[in-house]
């Protein structure tokens, strides 16, 4: 089965036309539902050989790599592949039933589609190996991004995807020159090629200049992409407005995903001495993760719509991603790529605990959650289990990542920025709280929903998630391996 | 580094940022949406600037000709321009519906409208 | 001379660039923005990128204007605010420009035939290509065959588009407008009395639908291709349906079945990559579909166009109808 | 025969680029739209017919001439068409053509 790292992208975009040939609805999410599984179950399998075997490199269309474009899958794309498919085969067998209440009926087919489509965009920016097919499938998954946050209900969730729209096109914009800056300076658009002939410029000669440019270029386009936190204005919004469905799965993928496209460039290409020992990228983004992590808590404790809320919690949780990137160290690295796997786990499970309150209530606000405790148990259960890895509770999955991360400040000797990564999960548990208290300690709402437990449907797939939250906070030889595996890939520069 | 080497690049830049001002400053949402347009179909000059060659001829193999101009800028570019059509088509989508459910299409009556509620 | 064309086109743009920045009426912008397109076709041209060229004009000029205009004819017409904090945004942009600037300082001269663009990947695609993939025009050997899978994903980003709109906006406007007009009291189209327009449409309908076979089956020898056959063969139907009425229009074709032949095209394409790996080649890799390679890329560059073009006028047609139905979906 | 011939098509291309600045400083100087149309549709028509034939009489007999004749013919009728709809509907529109336009300043 040497045909694998075609067919994971194969299967979820070709699915996606067969969605709309259907006329009956529900089995436009059978397609889906199957699509995403047996993605799932490809990328298990190229998991395991990656692991076993080494990086597999795949040419399209048969031709040679600098001439073609070949799909490369190293054990980061391997493992940033496995998340996708994850999420997506959970946030699919999640779907059924929320969709149903959230999207009008005429255009549920339109949305599978553009669900698979999405994740077919996601998986090929995570296995190819040439720069300008991933801005191509950059384009295909925000472009579909931008329509399912637009089929939300309430007409902000319009303003929310027009605003993403502008935004996420300025970034795909900018990665377009920057990618177009190092086309020019080495005649090639494949990934190790590039790498290889990047590295042939020397400092202070003919072409640096232009490097720099496009590097700064690329940072900001990918910065704009991951909502890294002066440019994160658009996430918020597309986050709260999006259907439930929508949002569980951008908020555990897409964010994740151009957090790896960061990474693939500023190590693959350009090379680790170059961009952080001439260029610094480790202070260019260090300011800006510890204020995400920041301000991203702290306006999360003023939120009452809970959505929303998480949305913010994000942002300060993308803060440790990159926060673990800036440490510029192979324990730094390692946490912010586990950060990326249990962000997706944790974030995935309380966005799915949303969709369930909303598919009881019909709303996330404050307000809503009164009694919640005793009318949904399991998913107010699931609430504070995922709440919990959040905050970086041990035993949970964010302990983990959050436990290295701290140990790599300290490796470090950056003291002030330990206090800042315990001030975050300080933070976290304020604003968690809240929500908690609401939820158990306070009286019913005067005007009763009739309220009872959200559908098995719905429950199985939140407490898969959260199984998972807490089984990988205990056995965490398979992601940490991983991560660590990554970490000294990039730091290597990807010849691994 | 003479001027004459470099003017189409840098007209290219002054198109892009002429774009990229358009969509930062106005509040019309069809107008930041032909922005943006202006501002990808900029980088696309500069994309194609790098595909020529001087005394070159279009890249459609002919008897005779010697020197043709590099083809690869031209296949990014058709699927760039696509792309740029797409996201206005998208776009326009959006605005149609915002218009239907807000009754304006500028951005700081449509602020007010939420805020208001 | 080529010098002089080139200064007096990037001027213009300059001109209009600035000039869409001043005016607010949308309708001029728009049409300045159609103008802006042509002109860079024209420029493109000149740089020898005539497929970039003509589909720049057929996208830009053509399909966008006609959307943009179907958009504000059912919306504004006007833009009534003012610019926000110009100064702050001059700065941004000027610090962006200048950064860019800076970035060119290094790169090759304009045209320089040293410029390590033309002698890396390049030289390959321009010697190897006739032997082996085939087609004269060499833009369309890397466009299906050395770079497939980009050209796959464009077809699905024009195919996502179309998705996007009709989940966004939905069929159930278009089916709704017949009715809509009937209530209005509009039995016959305001088009009905344009009795010149109507006899010249009739007339170069079939030539343009001709002329966008010729651009799809001429595409491996000349500029052309699927993308550029598929946009003009929709403006066929998108001057009928302007001329008759949606309604006619959507007679002629349905939506419902624009949807479903976009999606076959799509599948097309998808379909030749999964018969090539079933007959043990690679994904997209045409050499195996026959006997002989050459024929093999032949065949399979066919096939891909044909996909191409079927989704792309599919999808096209279908956002058009979709824009148009909304108009007066308020009064 | 030669050198009439690159006279002649010399003589065209000049006297169409003639016409296209005329209309173009037509359309800004006169005073309302069914002037400034007239003064647009009639020098450009003319202007494409000039410049073309000049073409087709550079190219001599090939294929681009042919193609050049296509695309004569498709401005011919085009062209004035477009005018006419224009006209039209700025007729439909409620503008007036006036008698004495420039009175009306």
């Amino acid at each position: 089965m040497n045909h694998l790292p075609a067919i994971q992208v194969i299967i979820p975009l070709l699915s996606a036309p067969l969605c709309l040939l259907l006329r009956w609805r529900t089995g436009a999410w059978l397609i889906a539902l199957l699509a995403t599984w047996a993605t799932f179950g490809v990328s298990l399998v190229l998991f395991r050989t990656v692991m076993l075997h080494g990086a597999i490199s795949y040419d399209m269309g048969g031709w040679p790599a600098p001439w073609g474009i070949n799909y490369h899958i190293d054990s980061l794309s391997a493992f940033l592949v496995l998340i996708v498919t994850g999420i997506g085969a959970l946030t699919l067998a999640y779907a059924y039933k929320s969709v149903k209440r959230e999207i009008r009926p005429e255009s549920l087919r339109a949305f599978y589609a553009l669900l698979l489509i999405c994740q077919a965009g996601l998986l090929g920016i995570a296995v190819t190996g040439d720069a300008f097919n991933m801005y191509v499938f950059l384009e295909i998954s925000s472009l579909s991004a931008y329509a399912l946050i637009g089929l939300g209900q309430r007409r902000r969730a319009l303003r929310a995807a027009f605003q993403y729209l502008v935004m996420g096109t300025i970034g795909a914009t900018f990665i377009l020159i920057g990618i177009g800056l190092l086309y020019s300076l080495t005649g090639t658009l494949n990934i190790q090629d590039l790498a290889a002939r990047v590295a042939l410029i020397p400092e202070s000669a003919y072409g640096h200049r232009t490097l720099i440019t496009a590097f700064a270029f690329l940072t900001v386009g990918f910065s704009l992409k991951l909502a890294l936190f002066p440019l994160h204005l658009w996430l918020p919004n597309a986050y709260t407005y999006a259907p439930s469905v929508v949002t569980v799965f951008l908020a555990a993928t897409a964010t994740k995903v151009a957090v790896y496209m960061l990474l693939r460039f500023s190590f693959c290409i350009l090379g680790k001495r170059f961009v952080f020992e001439q260029l610094t990228l480790g202070n260019i983004l260090l300011l800006p993760s510890l204020a995400a992590i920041l301000i991203g808590s702290m306006v999360a404790i003023f939120q009452y719509d809970i959505k929303r809320m998480l949305a913010y919690s994000s942002i300060g949780q993308i803060g440790y991603m990159t926060l673990g990137i800036s440490l510029n160290s192979h324990a730094g690295l390692s946490a912010g790529i586990l950060h990326m796997f249990n962000h997706a786990l944790m974030k995935g499970a309380l966005f799915m605990v949303m969709g369930a309150v909303v598919y009881r209530t019909g709303s996330v606000y404050l307000s809503d959650f009164r009694g919640l405790g005793r009318r949904m148990p399991w998913t107010m259960a699931a609430f504070v289990l995922g709440g919990m890895s959040l905050i970086g509770f041990p035993l949970t999955a964010g302990f983990i990542s959050k436990w290295i991360l701290v140990e790599a400040t300290l490796e470090a000797g950056w003291w002030p920025v330990t206090g800042i990564v315990l001030l975050g999960s300080l933070l976290a548990v304020i604003y968690l709280w809240r929500v908690i208290e609401t939820a158990y300690f306070n009286p019913r709402h005067e005007i009763e929903h009739g309220t009872e437990e959200a559908p098995l449907s719905l429950l199985l797939p939140m407490w898969i998630l959260v199984g998972a939250n807490i089984y990988f906070g205990i056995d965490t030889s398979i992601p940490l391996d991983m991560a660590e595996r990554a970490a000294t890939l990039l730091i290597s520069g990807g010849a691994l | 580094m003479n001027i004459g080497a470099h003017y189409n690049y840098w007209v290219a830049i002054f198109l892009m940022m002429t774009g990229f001002y358009i969509v930062i400053t106005h509040g019309n949402l069809i107008k930041k949406l032909i922005g943006l347009n202006l501002f990808s179909t900029s980088v696309f000059i500069l994309y194609i600037s790098l595909g020529k060659v001087k005394g070159g001829s279009a890249p459609i193999a002919a008897p005779g000709i010697e020197v043709y101009s590099n083809p690869l800028p031209h296949v990014l570019i058709l699927t760039a321009i696509v792309v740029g059509v797409a996201t206005i088509a998208v776009g326009l989508a959006l605005v149609l519906l915002i218009y239907d459910r807000y009754g304006t299409i500028e951005e700081d009556e449509i602020r007010l409208k939420d805020d208001s509620l | 001379m080529d010098l002089v064309i080139d200064i007096v086109l990037l001027t213009f743009l300059g001109i209009i660039a600035l000039a869409i920045n001043r005016i607010d009426k949308l309708f001029c912008v728009i049409m300045l923005s159609g103008l802006y397109s042509l002109l860079c076709a024209s420029l493109f041209v000149t740089m020898d990128a005539v497929d970039v060229a003509f589909t720049e004009a057929a996208v830009g000029t053509g399909i966008a204007t006609v959307l943009l205009l179907s958009t504000i004819g059912a919306t504004d017409t006007h833009q009534r605010s003012a610019p926000h904090r110009p100064l702050l945004a001059l700065l941004v942009v000027c610090t962006t420009g200048a950064i860019l600037i800076y970035g060119t300082m290094d790169m090759p001269a304009f045209g320089d035939p040293e410029a390590p663009v033309h002698q890396h990947v390049a030289p390959r695609y321009l010697e190897e290509s006739q032997q082996e993939v085939g087609p004269p025009n060499i833009v369309t050997s890397i466009l299906g065959s050395y770079r497939g899978i980009d050209t796959l994903g464009e077809v699905v980003v024009i195919f996502t588009a179309g998705l996007s709109v009709v989940g966004l906006i939905g069929f159930r406007g278009m089916q709704k407008y017949g009715d809509r007009q009937r209530a209005a009291g509009i039995t016959k189209d305001d088009m009905d009395e344009h009795l010149v327009l109507r006899v010249v449409i009739k007339i170069f309908i079939p030539l343009i639908l001709l002329f966008a076979l010729y651009v799809q089956f001429h595409g491996d020898y000349g500029p052309g291709g699927g993308f550029q056959a598929g946009v003009i063969f929709a403006s066929g139907f998108i001057f009928y349906t302007l001329m008759f009425g949606l309604d006619k229009g959507m007679r002629v074709i349905a939506p419902r079945v624009l949807g479903y032949i976009g999606s076959l095209g799509v599948l097309l394409y998808g379909g030749v990559g999964i018969t090539t790996m079933l007959l043990g080649g690679n994904f997209l890799d045409y050499d195996v579909l026959m006997h002989d390679p050459l024929h093999g890329q032949h065949l399979g560059i066919f096939l891909i166009e044909l996909g191409i073009g079927i989704t792309v006028f599919s999808i096209m047609l279908l956002i058009f109808f979709a824009f148009s139905s909304r108009k007066g979906l308020r009064q | 025969m030669e050198s009439i011939l690159n006279f002649i098509s010399a003589l065209c291309i000049g006297l169409g680029v003639f016409l296209g600045i005329t209309g173009a400083v037509g359309i800004v100087r006169l005073p309302n739209f069914f002037t400034r149309l007239h003064a647009a549709s009639v020098t450009d028509s003319g202007c494409a017919f000039l410049i073309l034939s000049g073409l087709m009489l550079q190219s001599g007999f090939s294929i681009p001439t042919l193609k050049l004749l296509f695309i004569l013919v498709f401005l011919l009728i085009t062209s004035p068409t477009a005018s006419h709809a224009l006209a039209k509907t700025a007729l439909d529109c409620g503008a007036e053509p006036t008698p004495h336009p420039y009175e009306e300043r």
